[in-house]
């Protein structure tokens, strides 16, 4: 790891610490801890959809179908199975179940998914996610429609926080990378890939897989922190939001995704007490924003390119035309 | 016919016409060369209202459109076959050519017209169903100027009408651009084949990042040193 | 970028709460996929408020209620109640409407030992949580066994039909316990299907519903999406007017009347309170929601406001705001109020009569009284 | 023994035969030209031979293997790289990552050892770079590594192209009208460039164009394609004066002074 | 069989009421290449414009029915200039947010003014027609007919006429279509006109027909009427026709062998399978970009 890239490592995980510390004495009460933990899921949740749908150039909308495997999983681990585990181990053992099973489900979705192109795309993935909310919905296992609970509550913020700066260090890694560079290409140029070498295929199923895998970890972590999984909460509307998330920070910047998650968690906060007022508020902000800046927050640059990336880009006088990548 | 003064086009920041003036004569064909990128097309798009422009004016046979709404201009009688050909890729090539002449109301006016373009571009014919998308590349060519035709302008413009075709078919739509100045159209030729260009056109104007840096009769240009060292790429011929 | 959610601004027309006010929190789906309910809550809510303060409040303080939206999910109803016991200090809370999200509500109450009534959430599971988790309605069971024994005894039905809403675990529980019992009671089901909230075809559905041939039909869903089933069973598919459809506490709502228009009449559904019983509560509650809103309450707007009068009436006996005391106070609740007697079992679910109505002429009848 | 060798290679679209019994051979290290009127087929060729299309019967044989049915990726990793009639760049990337991307089926570190960084991601990283920005030196864009693909000037971008198809370590290249758009003075300094990369990569070169001024210049043998046939084949002296390829393709040459 | 064909025909009309939505989604489509995710919301609108022309303004329902897609034409106008116009050079993505940022508009603003409870829709007079032990309503007919009729028109408008050629050519190549002396402003306005009135169209008579409307009666419907049109060949009229049957078939077919519970799930893995043989839908063809 080069050193600037350390630095930005070690200030975040300190920074977790610190928040942590004032949650514990108080001076963060807990709902202050509620929102940064919420915002820590989204960052989980919007980096590895920026990973499917930025990166690669694969228009998924079908996350929440993956976070629901992962919750559900991750809950059947931690309450359905009596393993005589400790609790920090059994969440790890529980967020890593959830984390595969969904991968399993993205490397099923990715497959049959891989001839379909942009609004196609889509739509199969929300089909996708929404037959996997369906199933949940009639297994009775995991509680069918009237969901599950019970589910412990292991996440704390702590605990969300070092997952989503995992999330991001794995996300941005794997971009500065060769394999993260094959699948930039599919999204710029998916004939002109193929002609450098790049299995278009092994790699587009690779960003659904990992992608997935995060999503599956978020979906844990929401789980076990709100202690309810209900089919519901993984509707198409969870999946649309976080894909807000990620246009809204810019697709394909991952710096763009967190502050994307950041703000668009704390906007809803602060209306909440807007009431019937709120949605139409928000609706109207996302909007604006869309108006005032098309190419979302942070284009496809990073905020700080210099620490986040090897490749330093000379940004001038281009008009950005990400998201070209959605045309069929 | 058109009068363009002092013409300044900026792309964000950059300043792609550096205040150029041109005048292109009634029944003439001027041509205008250049290296790539020295903003060849954008004069072109300018005049036809695709692009606008910072400052200066462009007036066609008296009326100044520098302002006006590309439809108004094309109805005015100003035909473009832009860069790169631009055919509209999911449409048949017929319905590409009535295109042409989405302005003109004369059936049978048309129907002569489109059989022109036939009789000069003959694989359209034999491709008349094809999608557009999937003609070859000289193809889509012919029917990019076969679509300018069929709007029957007084002034053509055409960016670049040789690239990509094979010799035998750049002769062709050299003598067909010819032809068609025979037969009155006045034309505004870009080119990168400057050796062909020069020899059909009346007037030239070449370019350099944004200026017009010579000027004067074709014949007198194609021949002068400067210009067969710089654009002709010394003493070429097959 | 961590910065903390600084408080938000209170909506307009709602007034602050100032230095000795009694707050009270609300948690709501005041958007989102069951918005109609909670806007009827917090509707009953406001009323009850306004009347409070205006004979003086209670203990001498002011009461002023504050709702927080849940956008109808689980995770924002967690951060609503988390917000409403951190930042505002409330002394308890009303909500929310649907069980799966009070499920998710509860947990971060029972820690805080801040009270949590819920109106309208009938899983049993809700009050489950601990015990500082409260209802006003009655729980599911109750209400799917009340007319599994209408349809076996006073109707004298032997095959009926099920059609549930699959999204809904209310739905779906009631379809449950009428189905256990009603062929503990001899009876057999010959038809089970189900539906979506959001659903406007169910020609399909009733077709395969009419040709079982059911003596009943039990559609324990929301008044909404019964009109039109009622209506479309009655009109499209042509269901014989000797079938009867049941339903629950879900039906009632003027909007049902509206939606089915005569298709309604002659089909029965259980309910928390009749407004033809003549009991004073009701009247006086009738009246107010009218004059205040304009309109006729359902049971979300009651239960909402038997709700808030749980925890209002809780804190006058308890004399303190205390989570501890105030939690004991409501547990020993006994309160006439508009749903009819409230009385809590060691479950902390009220054990309440249910009434029996029969539509006739658009209009709810009362049928007969159910007593637990 | 050629390099590569087809037979009887047919393509047909719907009703249209693109290319009707395609057949040429390439020896190791030859430069060949392949030209034709406009809509014989060319491209659909080199689409067969890339994996682009699927041809409908034929074979293909590169390296003494059938190449028909695999992947353009496969194919391209077996050493055949190509340009396009219409520049494919990753436009939205920087010069320097466009070449980098051809680099990939040479890198041997896993997607382990780029998440946890270890020692081999960052010598080979390192190498990466080194590499790509030896050959943009090649190909004179070093300068402008760090610029966006699309912000080159058209004769720049057409030699990252090529710059890009030969990091693809390639043994075979093929090149889709490369001159296309550039004016005579950038033709002949294309026309250098390729004569060097064909000595100094060790290549063997199959190019379409359609200025004969390149073409005449620089191939060893060409091949004639009209109504996807092949109708001549010869050297340059042979093909110009050919009568069915003037007539078909060259038409007469027309003095300009 | 009588139960059969009962159901068959229950599914077609379910299938008439996706295409009816279906059919200016997918002209929008075809000719902005926006997925319009208001559009749904402007079926619900058009469906209160209709509610409040007849019970408000006491109007006749065929006067309710015209002055609802005169309303939504006008809307759609105003929402593209607004809301998509400054977006046209913008990455698609961005006016795909935008167009679910409106959607959260509408289904959240009428929730705000007109309150999420449901409204009823006056019903037409009901006529049951019984042909072979099968009943048929007259509004069902109406439905499929005006989903017909309004198919073959718009399909006639957007393939044979000169709008339509010059609404394909500004579909296609914005610039080019401008050489051609298309206005493609004006062309744009009149595609959001259209499709927003046929949106009113669906949503006066789909409420009539169920009797009902409601803030969020969009949602659902929407989202069906995306997938039957994505199924069809999205931006191609007469696929969101088949498409929409296709969808409201299999949904009823479904339901009625008694899978009830996974309907959804049901039509969607028929849509996946669809798109698995056929990747641009059944209309569509899945043409390779020719390079
Ligand atoms: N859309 C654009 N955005 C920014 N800059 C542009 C744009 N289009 C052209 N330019 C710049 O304007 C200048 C003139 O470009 P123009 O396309 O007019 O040149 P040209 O003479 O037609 O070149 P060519 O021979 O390559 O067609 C160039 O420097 C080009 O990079
Ligand atoms: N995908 C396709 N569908 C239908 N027809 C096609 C397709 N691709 C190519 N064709 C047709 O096949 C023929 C050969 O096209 P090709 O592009 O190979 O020509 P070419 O020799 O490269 O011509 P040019 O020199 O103009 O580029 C043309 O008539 C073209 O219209
Ligand atoms: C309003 C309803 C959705 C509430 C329902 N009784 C429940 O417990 O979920
Ligand atoms: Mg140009
Ligand atoms: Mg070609």
């Amino acid at each position: 790891m080069d050193k600037k890239r350390l630095i930005v490592v070690v200030g975040a995980i300190a920074l977790g610490i610190i928040l942590q510390l004032l949650i514990w004495n108080g001076v963060l009460n807990a709902y202050y801890a509620q929102v940064l933990t919420m915002m820590s899921i989204f960052i989980i949740m919007a980096t590895s959809l920026n990973l499917i749908n930025g990166i690669t150039g694969q228009f998924s909308l079908g996350h929440a179908g993956f976070a629901a495997v992962g919750g559900y999983f991750s809950a059947i681990i931690t309450t359905r199975l009596q393993l005589p585990l400790p609790a920090p181990i059994l969440f790890t053992v529980s967020l890593l179940v959830g984390g595969c099973v969904a991968a399993l489900a993205g490397f099923l979705i990715g497959l049959p998914t891989l001839r379909l192109k942009g609004d196609y795309l889509a739509i199969a993935t929300l089909g996708f996610g929404e037959i996997i909310r369906v199933l949940f919905l009639n297994w009775k296992y995991v509680g069918a429609a009237a969901g599950m609970w019970g589910i412990p509550g292991y996440t704390n913020f702590l605990w969300a926080y070092m997952l989503a700066v995992l999330t991001v260090v794995y996300i941005v890694h794997f971009m500065n990378s060769s394999h993260g560079r094959a699948c930039i290409s599919i999204r710029e140029d998916e004939i002109a890939a193929e002609t450098m070498g790049i299995n278009t295929t092994k790699y587009k199923v690779m960003a659904f897989t990992f992608g997935a895998f995060f999503a599956g970890v978020g979906g844990a972590v929401l789980g076990h922190l709100i202690r309810l999984l209900h089919p519901a909460t993984f509707s198409m509307t969870f999946s649309v939001e976080i894909l807000l998330m990620v246009v809204l920070g810019g697709l394909g910047s991952i710096t763009g995704s967190i502050s994307a998650a950041i703000l668009l968690t704390f906007v809803s906060e602060a209306l909440r007490r807007f009431n019937e007022l709120r949605m139409v508020i928000y609706a109207l902000m996302l909007i604006g924003i869309m108006l005032f800046r098309p190419q979302g927050l942070f284009g496809r640059k990073e905020f700080s390119l210099d620490l986040l990336t090897n490749s330093k880009l000379n940004f001038k006088s281009s008009k950005n035309r990400g998201g070209e990548h959605a045309d069929s | 016919m058109l009068k363009v003064n002092d013409l300044n086009v900026y792309y964000g920041g950059i300043h792609a016409i550096k205040g150029i003036s041109l005048e292109v004569e009634e029944g003439q064909i001027v041509t205008l060369i250049g290296a790539n990128g020295a903003g060849k097309t954008t004069i072109l798009r300018t005049i036809s209202g695709l692009n606008k422009a910072k400052s200066g004016t462009i007036a066609f046979k008296n009326t100044e459109i520098q302002s006006m709404a590309a439809q108004n201009i094309m109805a005015m009688g100003i035909s473009q076959v832009p860069e790169g050909r631009r055919i509209f890729s999911a449409m048949t090539v017929l319905e590409n050519l009535q295109l042409g002449a989405y302005l003109r109301k004369d059936k049978a006016g048309i129907k002569k017209d489109m059989e022109r373009v036939f009789d000069k571009f003959p694989r359209l014919l034999e491709r008349i169903k094809q999608q557009a998308g999937t003609l070859s590349g000289g193809e889509q060519q012919m029917l990019a100027m076969g679509r300018a035709l069929m709007a029957r302008p007084k002034l053509l413009l055409l960016d670049e009408p040789s690239m990509g075709l094979a010799p035998l078919l750049v002769q062709a739509i050299f003598s067909t651009i010819k032809e068609l100045n025979q037969e009155g159209t006045t034309i505004l030729l870009v080119e990168q084949n400057a050796h062909m260009a020069l020899s059909i056109a009346h007037q030239a104007y070449v370019l350099e990042t944004g200026r017009i840096v010579l000027s004067g009769d074709a014949k007198e240009l194609a021949c002068s040193p400067e210009i067969s060292e710089a654009y002709l790429g010394g003493s070429v011929g097959h | 970028g961590t910065k903390p959610a600084e408080p938000a601004a209170p909506a307009a027309g709602e007034q602050p709460a100032a230095e000795g006010d009694i707050i009270i929190g609300g948690i709501l789906p005041m958007t989102g996929a069951i918005a109609t309910f909670g806007q009827s809550s917090k509707k009953g809510v406001d009323l009850l408020v306004e009347q409070v303060n205006a004979q003086g409040g209670v203990l001498g303080r002011k009461v002023v209620f504050v709702a927080e939206d849940t956008k109808s999910t689980q995770a924002d109803s967690a951060t609503a109640i988390q917000k409403l016991i951190q930042q505002d200090k409330v002394v308890a809370v009303v909500g929310e409407v649907a069980s799966s999200n009070s499920l998710a509500a509860g947990p971060i109450a029972q820690d805080a030992k801040v009270p949590m009534v819920s109106g309208s959430s009938t899983n049993p599971a809700v009050t489950e949580v601990g015990d500082y988790i409260f209802r006003a309605a009655f729980i599911d069971p109750f209400q799917g066994a009340v007319m599994a024994n209408f349809a076996s005894k006073d109707l004298k039905a032997v095959k009926a039909a099920i059609m549930t809403d699959a999204n809904s675990d209310y739905s779906i529980g009631l379809g449950n316990v009428f189905k256990e019992v009603f062929t503990a009671n001899g009876g057999s089901i010959v038809s089970e299907v189900s539906f979506v909230s959001g659903d406007t075809d169910f020609n399909t559905i009733l077709t395969t519903v009419k040709n079982a041939k059911p003596d009943v039909v039990f559609v324990p869903s929301y008044y909404d999406t019964v009109g039109l089933i009622l209506n479309q069973a009655k009109n499209n598919v042509g269901f014989p007017a000797e079938v009867k459809f049941l339903g629950g506490d879900g039906w009632d709502s003027p909007a049902l009347f509206e939606l089915a228009g005569d298709a309604a009449d002659g089909h029965y559904f259980s309910n928390h309170y009749s407004p033809d019983v003549d009991s004073p509560e009701v009247k006086a509650f009738i009246d107010a929601y009218q004059a205040k809103y304009n309109e006729v309450p359902d049971a979300l707007a009651a239960l909402a406001y038997d709700a808030a009068n749980m925890i209002l009436k809780g804190i006058e006996k308890a004399g303190t705001t205390e989570g501890p005391a105030l939690r004991d106070a409501i547990a020993a609740i006994e309160l006439n109020a508009v749903t009819g007697k409230i009385k809590l079992n060691e479950k902390r679910d009220p054990v309440k009569s249910a009434v029996v109505i029969i539509v006739e002429d658009q209009k709810q009848k009362y049928f007969t009284t159910v007593n637990p | 023994m050629p390099i590569l060798e087809t037979k009887q290679l047919i393509k047909t679209f719907g009703g249209l035969t693109a290319v009707n019994g395609f057949e040429i051979y390439l020896n190791k290290g030859e430069l060949i030209g392949l030209i034709g009127p406009n809509g014989a087929g060319k491209t659909t060729a080199f689409n067969m031979l890339t994996g682009v299309y699927q041809p409908t019967s034929g074979e293909i044989n590169f390296l003494d293997a059938s190449i028909v049915g695999q992947y353009p990726y496969e194919i391209t990793q077996k050493g055949i790289a190509r340009t396009f009639q219409n520049i494919r760049l990753f436009k939205d990337l920087s010069v320097i990552d466009n070449v980098k991307i051809a680099y990939h089926q040479n890198v041997s570190y896993s997607v382990l050892d780029s998440i946890l960084q270890t020692k081999k991601y960052r010598q080979e990283e390192k190498k990466i770079t080194e590499k790509a920005l030896e050959f943009l030196k090649i190909f004179k864009l070093d300068h402008k590594s760090q610029e966006y693909a699309k912000n080159l000037p058209y004769g720049e971008q057409r030699r990252l192209e090529i710059a890009r198809a030969l990091a693809t370590k390639p043994k075979l290249v093929l090149l889709d009208e490369p001159a296309a758009g550039m004016n005579p003075q950038e033709t002949q300094e294309l026309l250098g460039l390729i004569k060097w990369i064909r000595e100094y990569f060790d290549l063997t070169i199959l190019l379409i164009e359609h200025d004969m001024s390149l073409v005449m210049n620089v191939c060893e043998r060409i091949y004639v394609l009209d109504y996807g046939k092949i109708i001549a084949h010869g050297t340059p002296q042979e093909i110009k004066s050919n009568p069915r390829v003037i007539e078909a393709y060259l038409g007469e040459e027309v003095p300009v002074c | 069989m009588a139960e059969f064909l009962q159901q068959l025909i229950n599914g077609i009309s379910l299938g008439s009421v996706y295409a009816l939505v279906a059919l200016g989604y997918t002209m929008v489509y075809g000719i902005v290449r926006l997925i319009n995710f208001a559009h749904g919301d402007v079926y619900m609108l058009g469906a209160f414009a209709g509610y409040f022309a007849i019970r408000t303004f006491k109007l006749p329902f065929f006067a309710a029915l015209i002055a609802s897609m005169a309303v939504c034409a006008i809307l759609g106008v105003v929402m593209e200039r607004i809301a998509y116009k400054p977006l046209r050079n913008a990455p698609r993505v961005a006016a795909l947010m935008t167009a679910v940022g409106l959607s959260m508009f509408y289904q959240n603003f009428t929730i705000y003014r007109i309150g999420a409870q449901p409204k009823a829709f006056p019903k037409m007079a009901q006529v049951n027609w019984q042909v072979m032990g099968v009943t048929i309503s007259n509004s069902q007919v109406l439905i499929l007919g005006t989903a017909v009729a309004l198919m073959i028109i718009l399909h006639f408008v957007v393939q044979h006429t000169k709008m339509g050629k010059a609404m394909r050519a500004v579909s296609l190549d914005r610039d080019a279509a401008m050489l051609m002396g298309i206005n493609v402003d004006n062309t744009i306005s009149f595609t959001f006109a259209i499709g927003s009135a046929l949106a009113a169209a669906g949503g006066v008579l789909v409420g009539q027909y169920y009797g009902v409307v409601q803030p969020l009666m969009g949602a659902l419907p929407g989202l069906k009427a995306f997938v039957a049109a994505v199924l069809g060949g999205i931006g191609i009229i007469p696929g969101a026709m088949i498409g929409g049957l296709i969808l409201g078939v299999a949904e009823a077919g479904v339901s009625a062998i008694g899978f009830s519970t996974y309907r959804d799930a049901v039509a969607f893995a028929i849509l996946i399978l669809i798109l698995i043989v056929k990747p641009a839908g059944i209309l569509g063809k899945n043409v390779r970009e020719k390079v």
